[in-house]
């Protein structure tokens, strides 16, 4: 094997080796641990970085391995791939860091970590799966990775809310499971090819494959949140505020929405999956949930139920722009995974610096917040609005080209309405947050105050996540154009998908 | 075909048939020790049967051999049962 | 006997065959069902005789029910006869009797069906010519075995890792029923006559079990038929009970059970080594180290069987004392 | 290299009998005999997999004269699983009977079980393996009869009993083709049965014996008061290795031996009834109140999957699609072997050191055992089948035969076994996690914990990501 061969392993393992290492350290080797995780987050991120300049440079980078015969797990970087995997990398180290603020003194610490890697692990290796068969595996692995993350915290409530957790992803991971063996029984090992492989298949199969598309997306939408399959998020939220930052952000829910671009795209192959008429039902499954999580959203009291359900409601943009045939669709889809990503991981981080600093758990406790702590405000701000779609942060970008992709392909009759319908709902429960935050008069005193006011809102390791997030949100949105940009890399994409 | 091959043979089964019902049906356990031993009985019976070629003629001595050793092994086992039921029994004495 | 005789004999030893298995499975006195199990036997041993198999019917006799039924009836002892109907226990409960007559039938039906199927297998297995071939094998191959009895060449040369397994089946059972805990007391005292018949029947027993052994190479007879012999000699002391019956203790005692097993795979291992199969016998050695495999394994069955009959290690062994010590300290919940 | 097979079975045997003669070495005889024979079987193995099956006439006789043993690549594996699970049960037993009357007695009865099992998988003559299975039955029993109370006395009479009963009709069944064929050599065998009157009945008993034996539902009663009541080593070995023997036996009859006499009708029943095993064992285990009790009526609903096999591989033209799914089954068998050990030796050290295996009180110890704690749910992930234990692959195989053979109905099933597995597992998982502080040092007692934990990482772990050869070394067959 060489370089281009051991390069995705390296991807995967720069993180699965100090996991763990970390799960046999002592609870109170603060040190050892730190260590192994920036080490291990800071060489992915190089690691990832070459792997981004030869993707571009059309290098093939591929591992495999057999498991059994005919079955093989393939790791290959395409630029679908290199896509999450470089959001995952990124955002694993700014969570660290702030995990590691968050869970200062904290019981169980090496266990956390331990999983916490094993999970980004999975998320990249799912990333780089070659082929459906490995993207199970990994897509399992999560699952299995997560569960102990959300229990972390012993409560009751955590146990319970884990059991659902588990029982909606262990549930869905059963339908993926069966619609890959059926797949795999009627086509072979099914690659991961740009422009799909199921097309040249006889068209006595094409039943069969409808059946299997919808066990798929099925599987798929339990962990992407779809309507009705989204049962499990609000729930999950009992988890710690870099867990849920992060697993139900970015990596569980962006896992099952990036398998869904994988099985559309790489799989069936978007015009094949639109002659079967597939396109239009997984659409409307994606309308009717980001108008449904948004209006949940609106009367969520709690502050991280309500990020929650605007999840549920963002994720779904994604399954939204791959049902819309063309590639400016598509590009708005993709792009949406990494801006929407970067959005709310920022909100998750400010919610915790709320609760962390002020015991802050409500959106009716946060009058006047913005005051005591401006510059967790100001990035709670940021993303709230890239949220609604204001320009310039990245959000508008995704919503003006799913827009400009749904009038290309005709689809613009119910598109439009439901992305206003859903842009006003996200303005209507995200600004009258903003509102309190800055405008109301602070009340007399916080629920729990557990920083002095005399320090600068909270501590470092927990404020500069959120900035320094923020900040991307607002750069990828005004520089969109530049190379290597997000918008730039989901246009290559496009442009592989479609054999421009 | 010999009658008398046959005849005992046929006996072999009847004794399988109703150790096999006694072992199932009793509740005593010393009872279905007998049960088990009389469908080896039965087996038993049936090899050697099987083993006879006529008056005169020498029997096949492979399930002679069997049937001794199965002789043993069942002894063994009866035993093994038994120390079982009476361990069994001072246990339930006791409380 | 003429052939009307022979078959008038064959009728009624089936019937009693059949008939002492019936009633000794049809009745809920355990003693009653454990003597007419010994008397099956015994007439199962004349059936062996009929049906020229006099191997089987010595060791049948001597084990089947002999020690079998002794075994049985020792287990007995302690149990309340003749044991109550389960139904008494409980107030009668008309459905479940009712389910429990289905069940019965179920079962009696069962039965029948399996007998049915076996008699019309084997209706079939005999209208074909018997198959002769391994018989025809095992008289070519006789010469080179070291005996000349053919069931003694089987179990010992021909089949001979079935019997070195056989006496870790019974080497297993007794380290079994010592695990479960301590020998029954002795037998009160035998009355005076029976002393005398001790005394006379004993040596007897161990001459038998001698010639049984010696015979075992050319004549019906062998290692465990002899061993039983052996065992019964010891049963008989113990139901006088005397004590000391022989039977050594501590490491000997282990000596003796490991001996049977020990020296057949000692043999085995040693050719083994010597660049012959495993109990690959050169011809010229083969009588001789069947008759030492067979000597050691009469010990053993000897010693084995009698352990079981008395249901556990004899007192004084080291380890066993060690369990008593302990026992009471275990401290483990 | 000729001579390992009987090496595999002396060599356990005579550890035995130094076991017995000197017991204050037992433990060091018992340890160094598990290598030995441990060493034997990996050199075995690499002799299967370079000069294919290899085969031993046991004092030099031809096979049908004398008896011959044989090692193809299936009993191949299975030794090599034994002796791997046996060697770490072994280590942990070492902990486990702390007084020396125990070893004492236990430390024979051990190596005599392994012998059993080494001799039955080796067995090439049907009433060889009928002394082996009795070998094994009654080593079995007495070992689980080792705790001494009550509920384990009665479970080991039972157990007995029903082995006793399983024995007996598989000898009828030996009879029967005794009678008919005149052999009882399973290679000659498999060249001469043809279906009719006499195979078919006779096929019956040995497998009703042996399904007895197996603990196939609805015989399984016996089953799980004798796994939950014995020594957790012994309840180790039970559930991965004894149970599995018989259903070696089931598999080399029905696929080797008997292949053209089964129809399709009788596996289908064995499918059905392996349906029931997976539904009603898993639904079972999920209502247990005791961690043993939960682990053994897992052991009834994973034997069930392995019979769902049955139905596929007779539909199944031969070719590559079977060989994968004969792979499918031997590893998911693999796999389970492992995942079993693991959990009940895990299971042995919660209850040894807190007195108690009740599940709902759990909390606690979960936190005091980490290592232990994390190897249950190693096991448990091979258990439910989640990747990337091996269980993954073979129900991956069996899910792939259902689709091909369109038997969608075993997909339901293990759809449904698997889901209520990890509702079980999970249950007793969820239980890992509280207020407790997490001890300083992962693994508290190395040779305690450490055979658990590598038992349950062999099959969620290394049977998963190197497995592959297994499906090779099945091609190699008598």
């Amino acid at each position: 094997m060489n370089w281009d061969a051991w390069l995705p392993v390296l991807v995967v393992a720069s993180s699965l080796l100090p996991g763990l290492v970390i799960f046999f350290l002592r609870e109170g080797n603060h040190r050892m641990r730190t260590l192994l995780n920036l080490a291990g987050a800071v060489l992915k991120l190089v690691l990832v970085s070459s792997m981004i300049w030869g993707v571009f440079h059309e290098h093939v980078y591929e591992s495999r391995w057999t498991l059994a015969p005919g079955l093989e797990l393939v790791l290959h970087a395409d630029t679908l791939s290199v896509l999450f995997v470089t959001l995952s990398t990124v955002l694993w180290l700014v969570t660290t860091i702030y995990a590691i603020g968050y869970l200062e003194n904290a019981p169980h610490r090496s266990r956390f970590f331990g999983f916490f890697s094993l999970c980004v692990s999975a998320t990249v290796g799912l990333a780089l799966a070659g082929n459906l068969f490995t993207f199970v595996i990994f897509y399992e692995l999560l699952t299995l990775a997560t569960y102990p993350l959300v229990a972390h915290r012993g409560t009751s409530e955590a146990v319970r809310g884990a059991r659902i957790y588990l029982a909606y992803t262990l549930g869905g991971g059963m339908l993926l499971l069966i619609g890959t063996v059926w797949l795999y029984v009627l086509a072979g090992p099914t690659a991961f090819v740009e422009g799909g492989i199921l097309g040249t298949l006889p068209a006595d199969y094409h039943p069969q494959l409808k059946m299997i598309f919808l066990l798929l997306i099925v599987g798929l939408g339990v962990k992407a949140a779809l309507v009705p399959l989204h049962g499990w998020l609000p729930q999950a939220m009992v988890a710690p505020a870099p867990v849920s930052a992060l697993l139900h952000a970015v990596a569980v829910v962006k896992a099952g929405a990036f398998g869904i671009v994988r099985v559309v795209y790489d799989v069936y192959g978007v015009n094949f999956a639109d002659q079967l008429g597939l396109l239009t039902g997984l659409g409307i499954a994606a309308a009717i949930t980001i108008v449904y999580g948004s209006v949940m959203a609106l009367f969520q009291d709690n502050l991280k139920k309500r990020l929650a359900y605007s999840t549920v409601s963002q994720v779904s943009y994604i399954a939204l722009g791959t049902a819309i045939l063309g590639p400016i669709g598509t590009i708005g889809g993709v792009v949406h995974l990494v801006h929407q990503g970067i959005m709310k991981i920022t909100l998750f981080f400010t919610a915790g610096n709320y609760a962390e600093t002020l015991g802050i758990h409500k959106v009716s406790e946060m009058n006047g917040v913005g005051r005591r702590m401006p510059a967790t405000t100001l990035a709670f701000s940021i993303a709230a609005l890239g949220m609604i779609g204001v320009p310039p942060v990245a959000g508008f970008v995704s919503k003006w080209y799913l827009g400009l992709g749904a009038m290309e392909a005709g689809m613009a009759v119910w598109v439009m309405p439901v992305l206003i319908a859903s842009s006003v709902l996200n303005a209507a429960y995200f600004l009258p947050v903003l509102y309190r935050a800055w405008f109301r008069e602070p009340g007399t005193a916080w629920p729990a105050e557990h920083i002095p006011a005399a320090r600068f809102e909270t501590n470092a390791a927990l404020l500069w996540p959120p900035v320094v997030t923020a900040m991307l949100a607002l750069a990828t949105g005004l520089f969109a154009a530049a190379p290597y940009s997000p918008l730039e890399w989901a246009t290559l994409i496009a442009h592989r998908e479609y054999g421009l | 075909m010999l009658t008398t091959q046959i005849l005992y043979a046929l006996a072999g089964c009847v004794l399988l048939a109703l150790g096999v019902r006694g072992a199932l049906l009793h509740a005593s356990v010393l009872l279905r020790i007998v049960a088990i031993n009389i469908m080896g009985a039965g087996v038993f019976l049936l090899l050697i049967a099987v083993a006879y070629r006529g008056p005169g003629l020498a029997a096949d001595p492979v399930p002679h051999a069997l049937v001794l050793t199965g002789i043993v092994v069942a002894v063994s086992a009866t035993a093994l049962a038994l120390a079982l039921a009476r361990r069994l029994q001072v246990e339930r004495d006791d409380g | 006997m003429n052939s009307a005789g022979l078959i008038v004999f064959d009728a009624l030893l089936l019937l009693s065959i059949v008939g002492l298995a019936w009633a000794s499975l049809a009745t809920t006195d355990v003693r009653r069902s454990i003597i007419l199990f010994m008397a099956l036997g015994l007439v199962l041993a004349v059936a062996w005789g009929r049906l020229l198999a006099p191997d089987v019917a010595l060791a049948e006799a001597a084990i089947g029910a002999g020690l079998s039924g002794a075994l049985l009836l020792a287990a007995a002892h302690g149990q309340p006869s003749p044991l109550p109907p389960e139904s008494t226990n409980a107030p009668r409960n008309h459905g479940a009797a009712g389910m429990g007559m289905v069940l019965r039938w179920a079962i009696t039906l069962l039965c029948a069906a399996l007998a049915g199927t076996l008699v019309w297998a084997l209706l079939h297995a005999f209208s074909n010519p018997q198959h002769d071939m391994l018989p025809r094998a095992i008289s070519a191959n006789l010469a080179a075995s070291g005996v000349s009895n053919p069931v003694t060449a089987v179990l010992l040369n021909f089949r001979a890792y079935d019997t070195l397994l056989e006496l870790a089946v019974l080497l297993t059972a007794v380290l079994g029923t010592f695990a479960l805990g301590q020998a029954t007391p002795g037998y009160r005292p035998a009355g005076l006559v029976f002393d005398g018949l001790v005394r006379w029947l004993v040596p007897v027993l161990i001459l038998t079990a001698g010639y049984l052994l010696w015979a075992g190479a050319h004549a019906p007879g062998g290692a465990f038929q002899a061993g039983a012999t052996l065992a019964a000699a010891g049963v008989v002391l113990r139901l006088a009970g005397r004590t000391r019956i022989g039977l050594p203790v501590g490491f000997m005692l282990r000596m003796i059970m490991a001996a049977g097993v020990g020296v057949f795979l000692l043999v085995g291992l040693t050719l083994l080594l010597l660049g012959r199969p495993f109990l690959g016998y050169p011809p010229a050695w083969a009588g001789s180290l069947i008759l030492m495999i067979e000597t050691a394994a009469m010990f053993s069955i000897a010693a084995t069987l009698l352990l079981a009959f008395l249901g556990g290690q004899p007192e004084s062994t080291d380890v066993n004392a060690v369990a008593n010590r302990q026992r009471e300290e275990d401290p483990r919940c | 290299m000729a001579d390992t097979p009987i090496w595999l079975v002396a060599l356990p045997l005579a550890g035995a009998l130094a076991a017995l003669l000197l017991p204050r070495l037992a433990t060091a005889a018992a340890i160094v005999t598990g290598l030995l024979t441990t060493v034997a079987a990996g050199v075995l193995l690499f002799g299967v997999a370079t000069q294919g099956a290899l085969h031993y006439e046991i004092g030099g006789w031809t096979a049908g004269l004398g008896i011959m043993l044989r090692a193809d690549g299936l009993s191949t594996l299975l030794l090599l699983m034994t002796a791997l699970v046996v060697l770490a049960a072994s280590i942990y037993a070492s902990t486990y009977f702390r007084k020396t009357y125990e070893r004492a007695r236990f430390w024979p009865l051990w190596l005599l079980l392994w012998t059993s099992l080494n001799a039955l998988l080796l067995s090439g003559d049907l009433f060889n393996i009928y002394v082996t299975l009795e070998l094994l039955g009654l080593s079995a029993v007495a070992l689980a009869s080792l705790g001494g109370k009550r509920a384990a006395v009665e479970a080991a009479l039972r157990y007995l009993l029903v082995g006793l009963l399983g024995s007996m009709l598989f000898l009828a069944g030996v009879g029967l083709i005794y009678a008919g064929y005149g052999t009882l050599d399973l290679t000659v065998l498999a060249r001469v049965l043809e279906p009719g009157p006499v195979a078919w009945p006779a096929l019956a008993l040995m497998s009703s014996g042996l399904l007895l034996k197996t603990a196939l539902f609805p015989l399984h009663f016996w089953l799980p008061p004798a796994h939950a009541s014995a020594p957790a080593p012994v309840s180790a070995v039970l559930s991965a290795l004894v149970v599995k023997a018989a259903f070696y036996l089931v598999l080399r009859l029905w696929l080797d031996v008997f292949a053209n006499v089964i129809t399709p009708a009788s596996a289908n029943l064995l499918g059905l009834l392996g349906a029931g095993a997976v539904l009603w064992g898993s639904w079972q285990a999920l209502r247990a109140e005791r961690l043993k009790l939960l682990a053994a009526y897992s052991t009834v609903a994973q034997l069930g999957y392995l019979f769902l096999f049955f139905p596929l591989l007779l539909a199944l033209p031969a070719g590559p699609d079977r060989d994968l799914a004969a792979g499918g089954l031997a590893m998911l068998a693999l796999t389970h072997g492992f995942a079993k050990a693991g959990l009940f030796l895990a299971i042995g050290i919660i209850q040894q050191r807190c007195g108690h295996d009740t599940i709902r009180e759990l909390d606690g110890t979960a936190q005091h055992l980490p290592a232990t704690t994390f190897a249950i749910a190693l096991a448990g992930v091979a258990l439910v089948g989640l990747p990337p234990s091996g269980a993954f692959l073979g129900k991956w195989q069996l899910l792939a035969g259902a689709v091909d053979t369109g038997q969608w109905w075993w997909l339901v099933v293990t759809v449904a076994g698997s889901l209520l597995a990890a509702a079980y597992i999970f249950r007793v998982l969820g239980h890992a996690f509280g207020h407790r502080p997490y001890p300083n040092q992962p693994v508290t007692v190395a040779r305690e914990e450490w055979p658990a934990l590598l038992l349950s990482a062999m099959a969620a772990l290394v049977l998963g990501l190197a497995g592959a050869p297994v499906w090779g070394l099945l091609e190699i067959s008598t």
